[in-house]
């Protein structure tokens, strides 16, 4: 598989869904089968891909990028096509091309107002490629490019599929419709948060120039080893903008409180299949930035940025389920439930040891499968309801025995169930905080980990309580003549594999842990050594 | 019993394949016996997930499958006792499921005297309440969901009871708390089941943050989340360890405050009523509330080295406990209540015994109470089953009707009273004189303690006399058109088998005469060198056996009246909440004893009554607190606040974009000027720069 | 300039007649003058061009500009019905005019000011014709991917154009 | 013979071409004047050819050339359809992009 390993893989994984989504344009909006499969085989064949990917991976070193290649794209600011694959972004990728394929498995009948599922499709396959790209990138260039790649669709997604409910903008007094509120205000977070993240790539550029190694580089490797060896000192006094610069763009797509408020309207208004993708992989493109780019080129400023970074994910965990709590819409409440939960993976991260920087890794993959079936089956229900408040749900398990029962299983995992995926992101945060890297202040992260041990007891309230809304108690009356299909065989196609995927996980972490482990002790490692000399 | 014991020798001998020198004792590997102990554990979930996909396919929702496994259990466990018996066994299987950094993450059986004991009381009594149930749920609504979270239970009890790491341990206890969320909520269309699940689910869940903090604390300072290596390290005076000792040792136990219904967290246990029978007959036997006395077990020697500050405070608690409990269940007219109230004040037994430093005491407690404790509730589900009330107001003279509910309900509630040379009189006569023993050894208060104990007995003997008398005799009050009945044999073998097991339970801790119980629990690595009795301790022996018999005997003279005067208590029993306490009380005024009860009763347990409600108060206050808060936080601070600004933002985009789009003219040839005026002021700036 | 070369002699009498036909071609009244005067205008240019040496692409010019673009043009202008003869509704009023000669007269100056910056009194080599060859060696050698592509580009305005132009008979 | 005047030549033809686009209403006559823009383009890329003794230039306006028919060709067939639909060839008339 010679082949495969100098970099033509990664490269086929990344653009398959393109040259799908530029086949899928010269298809006949009419002709909806040939649409459907055409995206279906190329995200298959992406992901089958990146399975072969694992298998070529080489887990003995981890630690290094590998199945890699870097090829010159523009010589005159020397940035590379550099892609490649280490223990961290190899779970991670495989991640998102399989929520990918389940996806468009999920849209297969399920298609949002107005239909058009040609154009859909070309969203989500030009989604595909940013998500993959950004997790193989090993070029800030390349890097930014992936990660704004995703935005455009999303946006399009959100505004042109979404809820056309309208709502009133509190103070403003506004009356808008819904999905064009949400997208405007997603498109313009996160703008303005990768405006600044560009920056701090730019000004990292021209800084390496300056420093011993005399060459200005995009290349997320080389800066790193400045950072760590050559010329730890290299930023100067501008170290701490690049990094609150970094911090901007990362934390808008966390979403770390307070710059949290336009996921709950972006997933309430996007149409599911938008919602899952949104939470399960567009949420990591953040955190992934944190442990990929800010913490290996900036360990400095990391250690002096991490109490800030813990005392905000605490803060996310504690108001994300307060605000769960109050909370009448079933959708709303999963976005908010988000909040909390990356506030559990950006404490991993802050804490900056092999055990938090793991967590977050695994956080984030638990993550990602169990809000994205979460979404999945909120937004069957909504299909099926035709309403999200929970004040009308109720007896839902008496209803659609199985759709209640994948709810039910899914929300127990999602509250961090030992033996389940969600459990060891969550723990193992917890166990990072107790002992941070050397220098961090003790106190202030073992109250992060009390504050966040109570976290999870919020979290098992409000999903309890919602589980008790919706899924128990005595059907209303609204619903005795309407008939309720259960679960059916599309859904089920595509949400076994996550049920799957969620006990695996939960009862050997190994699946994910033993990729990252190798990885993320070469991170501390480096910022260790760093943060030593 | 000698017979028994040489055949399991033998058999043990077969099975032994290597011996280890260790803390005096001889232990063997056990052989493939132990090497295979996982199967036990793996079995009902096994079982869980095929009834979970295929119940409603097979015969019964898949009812004998579980009954199958479960009984697997027990047969297996009992083997295991047997050859440990003969000879000790202490092995441990590790798989790794991941590593971390330094730490590895491992799943793993530990087959040793107390997992081992563990294993055959809780194969035991789930094979009792499994087979019983089998009866008992037939027709009901969701059996086959019945089915698989009862599986899912024992097997979560399973994983708690065979963890070799603390990690394991945590994860089994989760998992403890969720079958028990979906079996007590099991008739999930009340909303106050759901309610009453969730309350369980929760209250142990703020338990569970100590437990948490408590589980990665020795675990970060060891290196490792093996038991092994943890109770090694505070055998052998980790330095960390000694300094963190108390707050770690102080964690675990708010753990095992919540699973075990101790004070003041013993709240969820009596709303977990709300579950079928045989569940409760389970919960409060076998495999829920004993977890946390497992735990302080499991963590004895460790507790015994480093943590011994915390032993008194966890000898309080256990008084505390035991007192509260025992006072409220005289009020109770629920008789599953009454066995709720009486299971946490038997609890409170237990762990004022481990607190006292007495390992074997409260573990033998928790051994003999899970055979009798389990029978009453069984007994108690059989009358509720013939009856078709949970109240014992609505019962009376079933004697005549249900004669073997009748006999093993009675053996095994005067198991529980302490009557003597039934099960009950040896273990808590074992805990009492543990107290007595720690009170001249190091811990004065625990003669307070042990006071309490004694007085707790008599309450416990005085409510078990109640719950009988008003429920078999005098007569019957229930709906004269339902007359009641005798259950099927599949109900009334595992009363009977229970019933042997409430009797004969106790002889194997006789002090100085046959101790097999003692040298079970003694073969594990770190055995902790608690006191052993070498006799009967005459005075606290004397003390236990004299309050209970009074307590029966009151119970006696005060329950066991005529019919009409019964009756017209009744009528006030049926009153709710504190007005019925009242009313009970006045009209009892006239009475000699009454005098003494009444004492007892309204001041005494209106207080606790008061303070449980306001716990309860406490627990739903901050409920809504929580809500309103995040109701203010949500609408307050998100929507008014961050929001708003944004939307300003927004807003303001928006105008400048109206003002803006005007130049927007359509027309190509304004477009092309603009271009073009562009371009000479780009060629303009640009001569400007290069000028310089 | 430096009048003793012949050159510029010839130089000067071309740059005056391209002027004054360009200025005719934009500012007649009459279409169809307008396109004569284009072809003034591009006969001179080609004329320029082989002065300075470009033989084949002065002779391009002639043959595609005024053998082709503006037959094509003389097509369009009689397909639109334009007003053969003079026509009033042509330019714009008269503000429109001054603000393009505004903007145009600051162009040139802004042209000159640069050119004349930049290279002031540099002169041309004085060997400068190259041959046809040379061009088919440099065309088909080191420029033959943009020579495929514009053929590319060419074909598609040729299917391009007939796609737009052709009228749907049978709606 | 020196590079500015050609230079300044081709300056001249393009501002002329630039007031003929700006100027006229006809949209024929726009296309017209851009071809105007085009040939004074070729004249600065052949005469600057020259200047540097490159070959390129030469090239260069051969594909300007190319181009350029290609732009006639495309810009007349729209006009057409154009004044087919609106019996009208001013460009001035066309403002569909207007907000």
């Amino acid at each position: 598989m010679e082949w495969f390993d100098s970099g033509w893989g990664l490269t086929l994984i990344v653009f398959i869904p393109t040259v799908a989504a530029a086949i899928l344009l010269a298809i006949p909006r009419s002709e909806e089968g040939a649409a459907k499969m055409i995206a279906l085989v190329a995200s298959l064949i992406s992901f089958f891909l990146s399975v072969v990917a694992i298998f070529q991976f080489d887990f003995g070193r981890a630690d290094q990028m590998q199945l890699g290649t870097k090829l010159e794209w523009i010589t005159s600011i020397n940035a590379n096509y550099a892609i490649g694959i280490d223990g961290i972004s190899l779970p991670l990728m495989v991640l998102s091309t399989f929520v990918v394929v389940l996806a468009i498995i999920y849209s297969w009948d399920h298609w949002p107002e107005p239909h058009n599922p040609k154009a859909f499709l070309i969203l989500i396959l030009f989604l595909a490629t940013g998500m993959a790209g950004t997790f193989v990138a090993r070029d800030l260039v390349l890097f930014f490019i992936f990660f704004e790649l995703v935005l455009l669709p999303m946006y399009f997604m959100i505004g042109v599929w979404g809820d056309k409910q309208q709502v009133t903008l509190p103070i403003v007094n506004r009356v808008v419709e819904m999905r064009l509120y949400a997208s405007i205000k997603f498109f313009l977070f996160t703008l303005f948060g990768s405006a600044f993240m560009l920056l701090g790539f730019l000004a990292l550029y021209f800084k390496s120039g300056d420093s011993q190694l005399g060459i200005r580089t995009f290349d997320i490797e080389v800066l790193s080893d400045i950072a760590t060896r050559v010329d730890p000192g290299f930023l100067g006094s501008a170290a701490p903008w690049i990094f609150a610069a970094l911090f901007l763009g990362f934390a808008v797509k966390v979403p770390m409180w307070p710059l949290h408020t336009w996921l709950p309207d972006a997933h309430t208004a996007a149409p599911t299949v938008g919602s899952v993708l949104l939470a399960a992989i567009l949420l990591k493109l953040g955190t992934y930035g944190f442990v990929r780019i800010s913490l290996p080129i900036l360990p400095e400023q990391s250690m002096n940025w991490a109490p800030i970074i813990a005392v905000l994910a605490v803060i996310s965990i504690i108001y994300g389920s307060l605000a769960c709590l109050a909370q009448t819409d079933m959708k709303r409440l999963i976005a908010f439930s988000s909040v909390g939960h990356m506030g559990f993976v950006m404490l991993g991260i802050s804490t900056m040891t092999t055990i938090g920087i793991n967590a977050a890794v695994i956080g984030m993959v638990a993550h990602g499968i169990i809000t994205g079936l979460l979404f999945f089956v909120a937004g069957s229900m909504s299909h099926r309801y035709h309403t999200r408040e929970m004040s009308r749900l109720g007896g839902n398990l008496k209803l659609m025995p199985v759709m209640g029962g994948i709810l039910g299983f899914t929300a127990m995992a999602s509250l961090g169930l030992p033996g389940l995926a969600g459990f060891w992101g969550e723990f193992m945060a917890l166990v990072g905080a107790f002992n941070p890297l050397d220098g961090l202040d003790l106190t202030l992260f073992r109250t992060a980990m009390v504050i966040g041990a109570i976290g999870t007891v919020l979290t098992a309230g409000y999903l309890l309580w919602m589980l008790q809304k919706v899924n128990l108690g005595e059907p209303k009356a609204e619903w005795a003549s309407v008939e309720l299909h259960d679960v059916e065989r599309t859904e089920l196609l595509a949400w076994v594999p996550l049920l799957v995927a969620i006990v695996a996980l939960g009862v050997y972490p190994k699946i994910v842990l033993g990729a990252t482990d190798p990885a993320v002790a070469n991170i501390v490692e480096n910022i260790t050594r760093a943060v030593g000399s | 019993m000698v017979n028994l014991a040489t055949l399991a020798l033998s058999a043990g001998s077969l099975l032994a394949t290597a011996e280890e020198e260790g803390h005096g004792v001889e232990l063997s590997d056990g052989g493939l016996l132990a090497q295979y102990a996982w199967l036990m554990v793996v079995l009902p979930f096994v079982a869980a997930l095929f009834i979970t996909l295929y119940g409603k396919r097979t015969p019964r929702g898949g009812a004998w499958i579980a009954v199958g496994t479960v009984g697997f259990v027990l047969v297996y466990g009992l083997v295991l006792l047997i050859s440990h018996w003969a000879t000790p066994i202490a092995h441990t299987e590790n798989i790794n499921i991941a590593t971390i950094g330094q730490f590895d993450i491992e799943w793993g059986v530990v087959v040793d005297g107390l997992s081992i004991m563990m294993f055959f009381v809780v194969g035991a009594i789930a094979t009792a309440s499994f087979t019983y149930a089998v009866s008992y749920m037939e027709g009901d609504i969701r059996e086959t969901a019945f089915w698989a979270s009862f599986s899912l239970f024992a097997g979560a009890m399973l994983v708690l009871v065979s963890a070799a790491n603390i990690l394991q341990m945590l994860v089994g206890w989760e998992l403890v708390g969720l079958a028990s969320y979906l079996l007590i909520g099991h008739y999930w269309e009340e909303k106050e089941n759901s309610s009453a699940a969730m309350k369980a689910f929760l209250v142990n869940k703020v338990a569970d943050v100590g437990l948490i903090i408590g589980v990665l604390i020795p675990a970060l300072i060891v290196g490792s989340f093996r038991f092994h290596d943890i109770l090694g390290a505070a055998v052998e005076g980790n330095p960390g360890l000694v300094k963190y000792g108390f707050v770690i040792g102080l964690l675990l136990f708010i753990g095992a405050m919540g699973k075990s219904a101790q004070f003041p967290f013993h709240v969820w246990l009596p709303d977990a009523m709300a579950g079928p029978t045989p569940v409760s007959a389970l919960m409060h036997a076998a495999t829920m509330v004993t977890a946390g006395v497992y735990l302080l077990g499991r963590m004895f020697p460790f507790y015994n080295s480093v943590a011994i500050d915390v032993l008194p405070i966890v000898m309080w608690i256990g008084g505390i406990t035991m007192l509260i409990a025992g006072l409220l269940a005289i009020v109770q007219d629920d008789i599953k209540r009454v066995l709720a109230y009486s299971t946490v004040s038997q609890l409170g037994y237990m762990v004022a015994a481990m607190g006292a430093g007495a390992y074997t005491a409260g573990l033998f407690h928790l051994f003999t109470h899970a055979f009798f404790k389990s029978l009453l509730f069984l007994g108690a589900g059989s009358v509720i089953h013939a009856v078709h009330s949970n109240n014992m107001s609505d019962m009376g003279g079933l004697r005549k009707y249900m004669p073997t509910t009748f006999w093993t309900f009675g053996i095994g509630s005067l198991a529980l009273a302490g009557f003597p040379l039934l099960a009950g009189f040896f273990s808590k006569d074992e805990v009492l004189a543990s107290l007595n023993y720690a009170s001249s050894h190091g811990t004065p208060s625990a003669t307070f303690v042990m006071w309490i104990g004694i007085v707790t007995a008599f309450i416990t003997a005085f409510y078990m006399a109640r719950a009988v008398f008003l429920t078999f005799f005098g007569e019957y009050k229930g709906d004269p058109a339902h007359e009641p009945h005798e259950s099927p044999r599949l109900m009334t073998v595992p009363l009977q088998a229970l019933a042997v097991g409430a009797i004969v339970a106790g002889y194997f801790n006789v002090p100085g005469i046959f101790t097999p119980f003692t040298d079970w629990l003694s073969g594990r690595e770190f055995a902790p060198g608690d006191h052993h009795a070498e006799s009967f301790d005459i005075f606290v022996l004397v003390l236990g056996s004299l309050a209970g018999l009074i307590g029966i005997a009151i119970g006696y003279s005060f329950f066991f009246a005529d019919g009409e005067s019964q009756e017209a208590r009744d009528r006030r029993f049926r009153l709710p909440g504190p007005i019925h306490t009242l009313l009970v009380n006045k009209y009892y005024i006239d009475d000699f004893y009454m005098l003494i009860v009444n004492f007892i009763k309204r001041p005494l347990a209106n207080a606790a009554n008061w303070l449980n409600g306001l716990i309860d108060a406490a627990v739903s206050g901050t409920g809504i607190l929580m809500s309103v808060l995040g109701k203010f936080v949500y609408e307050g601070l998100d929507q008014r606040g961050i929001d708003a600004s944004i939307n300003a933002i927004g807003g303001g985009t928006g105008e400048a974009g109206g003002a803006l789009r005007y130049i927007q003219t359509g027309k190509v040839q304004q477009y092309a000027a603009v271009l073009f005026i562009g371009v000479l002021l780009l060629a303009v700036g640009f001569f400007i720069v290069t000028s310089r | 300039m430096d009048f003793s070369l012949a050159g510029n002699w010839v130089f000067l009498v071309l740059a005056v007649v391209i002027t004054a036909a360009a200025m005719y071609t934009v500012s007649t009244r009459n279409v169809v003058h307008a396109a004569l005067a284009l072809v003034t205008t591009m006969a001179t240019a080609a004329a320029i061009v082989i002065m300075l040496g470009g033989e084949f692409v002065g002779w391009v010019i002639v043959l595609v500009y005024i053998g082709a673009v503006v037959v094509l043009f003389l097509f369009g202008i009689m397909i639109t019905r334009a007003q053969v003869g003079k026509a009033t509704a042509l330019d714009h009023e008269g503000n429109v005019r001054v603000m393009a000669a505004v903007v145009a007269g600051l162009m040139f100056a802004a042209i000159t000011y640069g050119i004349v910056e930049l290279f002031g009194d540099a002169q041309l080599p004085e060997e400068g014709v190259v041959r046809t060859v040379d061009i088919a060696d440099s065309m088909f050698g080191r420029f033959v991917i943009p020579f495929e592509a514009v053929s590319f580009v060419l074909l598609a305005a040729l299917i391009g154009g007939i796609v737009l132009a052709r009228r749907d008979e049978e709606r | 013979m020196t590079i500015a005047q050609f230079a300044i030549l081709g300056g001249l033809l393009f501002s002329v071409g630039v007031y003929g686009v700006l100027v006229r209403r006809n949209a024929v006559l726009v296309l017209l004047s851009v071809e105007l823009m085009m040939t004074a383009v070729n004249i600065n890329l052949v005469a600057f050819g020259r200047f540097y003794d490159n070959i390129s230039g030469q090239i260069f306006s051969l594909f300007v050339i190319a181009v350029a028919a290609a732009e006639v060709g495309i810009g007349l067939a729209i006009v057409l359809l154009i004044f087919r639909n609106r019996s009208s060839a001013n460009v001035d008339e066309l403002d569909l992009l207007r907000w």
